[in-house]
């Protein structure tokens, strides 16, 4: 055979076993594509015809259909495995002859040439190698620089508090006691005595007869707090209930699913506060300030009390507007006393069957709206924000006897927000919002920890936390999202911007809502925005997070219920007929609104 | 092709092979990996209707770190034995006693008189001091204790090992024994696939015994002759289903039995006939493909549920609406 | 003697027991009256620890004939005999596994994980090619390597291109090299077995992604001979630094060479090392390039701060790499998907008993040895390119055609093309 | 001379070179051999971690999955309702198509004697989805389990489904003790 006959044999067998290859691989992609579009392993139209024999369990005919596809689907299975494995040793084999045959022509048909030498000059070579080294070297450090700086630690920010399991709600969860009295030998008498001194321990009494008793009481803990809903925007003013079956439907003209309804006595904006049986509201007008406690479970009045001859409250109270108002800030309650200021300074603490304990004036406030910052209370200190119009000002006071723990002067304008609590790394932080700072205070000595200054004008949202991250916005400012461990700006919006509405977080949405009517969720950790809804009436009540959903009412008194998570489907939009400005109270398939008039109580039935 | 072209697609085929594994190695995730094809759905069954559970779960008593496995509830007090300790607890949570065993207690029975505790081949009897006042073995080795009951003075203790149920007086003194097989009927005897078999005695001295491979109730007299049963097998909320259900049982004051299986872990209630007569505990309560838990009842007919896999005594009261 | 039995029997019942809590009790069958007799659950062996050793020998076999070959006999068409016997036995037969490129990773772990069991025979796919390389050269990329020997083969018209960019990719694999070990030291992934090309054709059996690479190498291979060899492989540069100051290296010529130029194109690999143009070498040029060695020279510690750093510093970028460290993050970045039944690996970690607090510490751990590694990564990556750079200002005199012995893998090409006989 | 000077100077250095090289790599395997031991490891399943998320039927390497199902019948109840061979809520307790859970139908049941019935699994068609594991588990004794068959697995470096296994379920184990068979009681007695 001479070298063309060779070359032109070569030529063929390639293009041959070429042609063969690709129709083999096709084969084989056609039958990954068939199994992938219709795995008859898992069969849907099988999956089908069974659900149908459920509702029909006598149809022989549809038995036997069964068993025939099943067979069929078997027989498909085992054929495409028998297919794949037998293509593959086909295609290997194409493709090896095809390489070889490849090998072999361009082999023949290489003529001898002379070698060309090497045109490539040394020196420029290596300037230009070396240049390149270089930019290698430059890109995996600025790539490495940019993941560095670009990715956040978020196991940093992990706090245990926020992924304990809950238990559902409503359910007492009760652990074992070991016996501990040193002086239990005698085996007759352990039970008894143990049980009975450890009861007394657990049930901790409500209003200990002896005032040097209480010093020693044992204080609630976030788990208490979040049964209930003990201070304004929920346990640490988060925002968010742990309540579950929140309802979602009620109608107040018709008293569909209301079920109970009470007239207040006094006007005002403040939220309801509850703790176990209880539900304590506040109220003011031009004379009198009254504190008001009703039994959540049938809305009777279990005690009323007038807030009076406290020393240094002002006569004649502070001009407000109408929309503050003397009672606008949220009361507290620890589970042992309920703590209620107002808008003439007066600070007042009742012990939960209505006993006065203290009460004292904290200086009127020189506030053109009216003061309206929420209480916040965490063992034995009850947390005032107190900027007014001669700057800025935060109090800790001891909640047996309302003095002082620590007064600290900050550096900001007046505001209207009110502190929010936050279990940083084990550490109570109260964080707060004014211009031109977001600042977190460590509770024990009012130490400012961390501050950015980003708020400007006259700020009434407070802020939201959520995952270690800090949320502040006001208008004409920006919606910030602050890491305060650094502390920086991770990301900012001046979208949407809520003028009185605080924005609150969970599930990895961020909600605020607008006086304008407007209520958008972001993600929280990069801000991309998921949904927006307009509705008609503005929002100057905050929304909260329960149950998987957001609940907002808004000025007209509707109450916005809308799936907390990136759908933001709306669930329900139920009308209580009033005005509202009180954020909702949530305990246990219960939701309680306020409005100027009314206290309700709304239960699904 | 020019050998400048053919350098460029080289290196950018290299740098596209690059970007395939980069890509590759980024994407496959814990976010992105999907669901199971062949997932085992009970789902369908798993839902119930609420307006058949008639209980609500009112209070947990947390174990913390030990391993139950057994418990009673006798006047007001709960009696818990595992590895390897037999405690009584009050309702409260006071541990009120605490008696180390060697080997793992299985069942326990508390009486005016005094404590019995089931270990799987030895019957301990303790006075409420924590005493041993008693404890025998039956002698077989393949003997697998899973419950205790006592009618008229006699001590029934069930032998799942071998199938059988074992009589004793209090003092331990052998009675005989029984395998539930009748001449009467057709029934196998008891079937124990698994170390589920529970007997109880309720208000009327009678004495009923899980049969739980025939997914049945039988009700034994004290010479361990069958007077009657009730079966009931299926998957859906009505019946009982898996290998070996219900795994425990109680009664309640009037008569009707409260039922724990496991697998798809429910708690229910059924009438002494063996009509369903309501829920206690959907199986979202639950863990998935979870142990039966343990069930007792109170004089009040509050149920507790000893649940194995979260460590829980878990109440379940009747719903007041009802 | 049933008694002891049964204690046995007891104890392992305990052991059980132990494992599994409650719902795994060991309990007596039913008794069959049919005599029904219970099989026994077949185990089929693994292939036993002596075949591993026979695969050692047969590896040690191959490459003392390969550097026969190659420096002995001389002889490509052995090379090309060997390794096709290579690319059967432990390419087709052995599929690949387990083979020395891999086998950095199991000798990486070992050494960062005291729990982790490395076997012998694979401490010896790790160490044998790397001596032999130290006396002999490459001949293991010639002879015994599968991944070597299926590229080998495809060589149909490989192009030479040019010096930069061969430099420039000269890089990748102490990348590929760096990452392959922190990734295995941190008990994260071995991802030079999970994106070896061409095991996925040894086993005619591989997801969708490995057949593509397999396919792109193949193809890639036609034009740029060994392209795995020379850009990727993670274990070519430890037999390059072995093979460099090699005892015995395969030459061009048996004899003196006669520089007649022949065998310049024979290379597919650009691994022939050509005489310098002296001419090239004026004064000025020396003393250019000695300014420029002497500046990179120094500059060579400030390149390993800065790998250090800029490595160190991406190490929480790097460690969600780690299944462990990427649940914990996603976990608390987004709680909301506890709640997703499809998610198995957040199902199954909420349902373990595994409290998020440990898995958190377990992930912060592994993290911080990100971030020591990410040190030690970038401060070796930074020292390989300082030299890199560095080395291309130094002057070396270059006058007859050799191989270049830390790049050349011995394949013996070249030797047919050199007219000079053998001395006798 | 001065030619061989540079010459015995280049070969000094790459005699110490080599000589470095090649005692770091001895250091090396000394260090690792100590850390190295004789014992063949092989991947396996632990049957009590495994939670039977179907990827060892989807993730192998080896299609069908070298992973099977395998039958501890120590610890089974020999049930004629069998939670591992029967769909939930079978139509009947009979083996046609449309009760039976198994994808491939790879469980063949047999009738002992009353009220007794035998499993087996056929390899040959299991794939190793681990459905019948979850029923067996769930509402049987959970004698179905899976296991890594060695006369199948490759035995990869890196295991590709214990890489994306979700409970961490597979690990290394000795060679000499392949398996981890549930119950393995007859073994014991036979011992």
């Amino acid at each position: 055979m001479d070298q063309e006959a060779k070359i032109k044999l070569s030529h063929q067998i390639m293009i041959i076993s070429g042609i063969f290859s690709l129709f083999v691989a096709s084969l084989l992609l056609f039958n990954f594509w068939h199994m992938y579009k219709n795995d008859p392993v898992e069969s849907k139209a099988l999956k089908a015809m069974v659900e149908q024999l459920s509702s029909d369990p006598g149809n022989e005919e549809l038995i036997t259909e069964i068993r025939n596809y099943d067979l069929l689907a078997r027989k498909a299975y085992f054929t495409s495995v028998w297919q794949v494995n037998t293509g593959s040793y086909l295609l290997l084999f194409g493709g090896l002859i095809f390489a070889l045959a490849l090998r072999i022509n361009t082999d023949l048909r290489k003529k001898i040439t002379k070698p060309e030498g090497s045109n490539e000059k040394l020196f420029p070579a290596r300037i230009k190698a070396h240049r390149w080294l270089l930019v290698s070297g430059g890109v995996i450090i600025a790539l490495s620089l940019w993941a560095g700086f670009g990715s956040k630690n978020y196991l940093k920010s992990y706090s245990p508090q926020e992924i304990a399991a809950l238990p559902d709600e409503g359910i007492e969860v009760v652990q074992i006691v070991e016996e501990s009295s040193p002086n239990a030998i005698d085996p007759e008498t352990i039970p008894e005595t143990n049980e009975a001194q450890n009861e007394e321990l657990t049930e901790q009494p409500e209003s200990p007869a002896n005032p040097d008793a209480r010093v020693n009481k044992i204080h609630f803990g976030f788990e208490d707090f979040r049964k209930n809903h003990n201070t304004f925007r929920g346990p640490f003013g988060q925002g968010i209930s742990f309540h579950k079956n929140i309802p979602t439907n009620w109608d107040a003209t018709s008293g569909k699913n209301i079920r109970w309804k009470v007239a207040t006595s006094k006007p005002g904006y403040n939220s309801p506060v509850i703790w176990n049986d209880k539900i304590f509201i506040s109220g003011a007008d031009k004379t009198t300030r009254m504190v008001s406690c009703f039994n959540r479970n049938n809305g009777q009045l279990i005690w009323e009390h007038e807030v009076k001859d406290i020393p240094g409250s002002p006569a004649t109270p502070p001009k407000t507007t109408d929309d503050t108002g003397l009672a606008a800030p949220t009361m507290a309650v620890d589970g042992y006393f309920v703590y209620a200021i107002f808008g003439t300074g007066d600070i007042i603490a009742f012990d939960l069957d209505g006993k006065r304990i203290w009460a004292r004036n904290i200086g009127v406030p020189v506030n053109h709206y009216g003061h309206s910052s929420s209480l916040m209370v965490w063992k034995n200190k009850l947390i005032v924000q107190y900027d007014t119009g001669k700057g800025g000002r935060m109090l800790a006071l001891n909640t047996e006897t309302g003095e002082a723990v620590w007064d600290i002067k900050r550096d900001n304008l007046i505001s209207w927000s009110s502190p929010v609590l936050a279990d940083v790394k084990g550490k109570i932080q109260i964080i707060t919002s004014a211009d031109p700072n977001v600042a977190g205070y460590d509770i024990e000595t009012g130490k400012e920890l961390w501050k950015i200054a980003c708020m400007m004008g006259e700020v009434a949202p407070s802020p939201g936390y959520y995952n270690g991250m800090v949320y502040a916005t006001n208008e004409y400012a920006i919606l910030a999202a602050i890491d305060p461990s650094v502390p920086s700006i991770l990301w900012e919006n001046d979208e949407y911007l809520a003028e009185v509405s605080s924005p609150v977080a969970a599930n990895g949405i961020l909600i605020v809502a607008t006086s304008y009517g407007v209520l958008v969720a972001y993600d929280a950790m990069t801000g991309d925005k998921y949904w927006e809804h307009e509705f008609s009436n503005g929002f100057y009540s905050s929304p909260m997070i329960a149950d998987g959903k957001v609940y907002i009412i808004d000025m007209g008194g509707i109450t916005h219920i809308i799936s907390a998570d990136k759908t933001g489907k709306i669930i329900g939009q139920p009308e209580l007929g009033e005005d509202g400005f009180a954020l909702p109270a949530f305990a246990e398939g219960r939701i309680y609104l306020r409005t100027n008039t009314s206290l309700y109580c709304i239960e699904e039935e | 092709m020019s050998k400048k072209g053919l350098s460029i697609l080289i290196v950018a085929i290299i740098v596209v092979i690059i970007g395939i594994i980069i890509i590759d190695f980024i994407g496959n995730n814990a976010l992105n990996r999907g669901g199971n094809p062949y997932e085992y759905n009970v789902d369908e069954y798993k839902e119930v209707d609420p307006s058949l559970i008639h209980y609500k779960e009112t209070k947990n008593i947390a174990l913390g770190d030990i391993i139950p496995r057994g418990m009673d509830i006798f006047k007001g007090d709960i009696y818990i034995t595992g590895e390897n300790f037999l405690k009584v607890i009050g309702i409260h949570g006071v541990q009120k006693l605490n008696i180390s065993l060697e080997e793992s207690g299985i069942c326990v029975l508390a009486r005016d008189e005094f404590i019995i505790a089931g270990l799987e081949q030895e019957v301990l009897i303790f006075d409420h001091m924590g005493k041993l006042i008693n404890s025998w073995k039956p002698d077989t080795e393949t003997t697998y204790i899973t419950s205790l009951a006592i009618l008229n003075n006699i001590l029934f203790v069930a032998d799942a090992g071998n199938r059988r149920v074992l009589k004793y007086t209090t003092e331990g003194n052998y009675l005989g024994e029984f395998e539930g097989k009748s001449e009467s009927d057709d029934q196998h005897g008891f079937i124990i696939p698994s170390p589920h078999f529970d007997m109880v005695v309720n208000e009327f001295d009678e004495l009923w015994i899980v049969n739980p491979g025939k997914h049945a109730i039988e009700n034994y007299n004290e010479k361990g002759e069958l007077r009657g049963f009730w079966a009931s097998s299926s998957m859906n909320i009505e019946g009982f289903t898996g290998c070996c259900n219900p795994a425990e049982i109680a009664v309640l004051s009037n008569g009707s039995f409260v039922t724990s299986e496991k697998g798809m872990v429910r708690i229910k209630i059924y009438s002494q006939s063996g009509e369903l007569e309501s829920v206690v505990a959907a199986p979202e309560k639950f863990q998935e493909e979870g142990t039966a838990p343990d069930v007792k009842v109170d004089e009040n007919d509050v149920v507790y549920a000893l649940d194995f896999d979260r460590k829980l005594i878990r109440v379940f009261e009747k719903k007041l609406s009802e | 003697m049933k008694k002891i039995l049964s204690r046995i029997f007891l104890l392992l019942l305990f052991s059980f027991v132990f494992f599994a809590a409650q719902s795994q009790q060991r309990f007596p069958k039913p008794e069959f009256e049919s005599g029904y007799e219970q099989p026994t659950p077949t185990t089929p062996e693994p292939r036993s620890a002596g075949m591993e050793w026979a695969d050692v020998f047969v590896l040690l076999a191959v490459l003392s004939m390969a550097s026969w070959l190659a420096i002995k006999k001389r002889s490509r068409k052995g090379m090309i005999w060997l390794s096709l016997f290579t690319l059967i036995y432990f390419g087709f037969y052995r599929e690949g596994c387990i083979c020395s490129i891999g086998s950095i990773q199991n000798v990486a772990l070992a050494f960062f994980d005291s729990g982790y069991k490395l076997s012998l025979t694979v401490l010896a796919f790790f160490l044998l090619p790397l001596i032999f390389a130290l006396f002999f050269g490459r001949t293991f990329c010639a002879g015994a390597c599968p991944l070597g020997a299926i590229q080998d083969l495809i060589v149909i018209n490989p192009v030479s291109i040019p010096s930069w960019v061969r430099k420039t990719l000269d890089f990748f694999p102490y990348v590929y090299l760096g990452f392959a070990i922190l990734f295995a030291a941190t008990g994260t992934d071995f991802i030079i077995c999970r994106y070896d090309p061409f095991v996925g054709i040894f086993r005619m059996n591989a997801p969708y992604i490995m057949i593509l690479l397999g396919v792109a190498f193949l193809f890639l291979g036609m034009f740029f001979a060994r392209p795995y060899c020379r850009v990727f492989c993670p274990y070519g540069v430890l037999l390059n630094w072995m093979s460099k100051f090699s005892k015995w290296h395969m030459t061009i010529s048996p004899a003196e060479c006669i520089k007649c130029k022949l065998c310049e194109p024979s290379c597919p690999f650009d691994a022939i090392e050509i005489p310098v143009n002296e001419k090239e070498r004026t004064e000025s040029s020396v003393r250019k390039n000695l300014k420029r060695f002497s500046f990179y020279l120094v500059l060579i510690p400030v390149w390993i701060l800065a790998g250090g750093f800029a490595l160190s510093k991406a190490h929480v970028f790097l460690s969600r790499a780690n299944p462990t460290v990427y649940l914990a993050e996603i976990l608390i970045t987004h709680p909301e998907l506890k709640t997703d039944t499809e998610n198995l690996d957040i199902q199954t970690f909420l349902e373990s008993g595994k409290s998020m607090q440990e898995l958190v510490e377990e992930a912060t751990l592994i993290r911080n040895k990100f971030r020591r590694g990410g040190w030690y990564l970038g401060g070796f990556l930074g020292l390989v390119l300082g030299i890199m750079i560095m080395n291309q200002f130094t002057m070396r005199k270059q006058e007859i055609y050799e191989p270049h012995k830390g790049n050349c893998f011995s394949c013996a090409r070249c030797i047919d093309y050199c007219p000079v006989e053998k001395k006798k | 001379m001065a030619e061989n000077k540079k010459l015995d100077r280049r070969d000094f250095i790459q005699k110490g070179a080599r000589i470095t090289l090649g005692a770091s790599l001895a250091g090396i395997g000394i260090a690792a051999a100590t850390k190295a031991s004789a014992e063949k490891y092989v991947w396996q399943i632990d049957p009590f971690k495994c939670t039977q998320c179907g990827r060892c039927a989807t993730d192998c390497v080896k299609n069908p999955s070298a992973v099977k199902c395998v039958h501890a019948y120590d610890l089974c109840g020999y049930c004629d309702l069998c939670g591992g061979y029967f769909k939930p809520g079978a139509n009947k307790l009979e083996t046609g198509a449309e009760n039976q859970l198994c994808p491939t139908a790879a469980i063949e049941r047999r009738f002992i004697e009353e009220p007794y019935f035998e499993f087996i699994i056929d390899e040959e068609l299991c794939i190793g989805c681990g459905k019948c594991v979850k029923g067996c588990g769930a509402f049987g004794n959970g004698s179905l389990h899976l296991q890594i068959r060695h006369d199948l697995c490759d035995n990869c470096n890196e295991c590709a489904i214990a890489r994306v296994c979700p409970s961490d379920a597979i690990s290394r184990i000795p060679a000499s003790q392949a398996y981890i068979i549930k119950g393995n009681f007859t073994e014991t007695q036979e011992s």
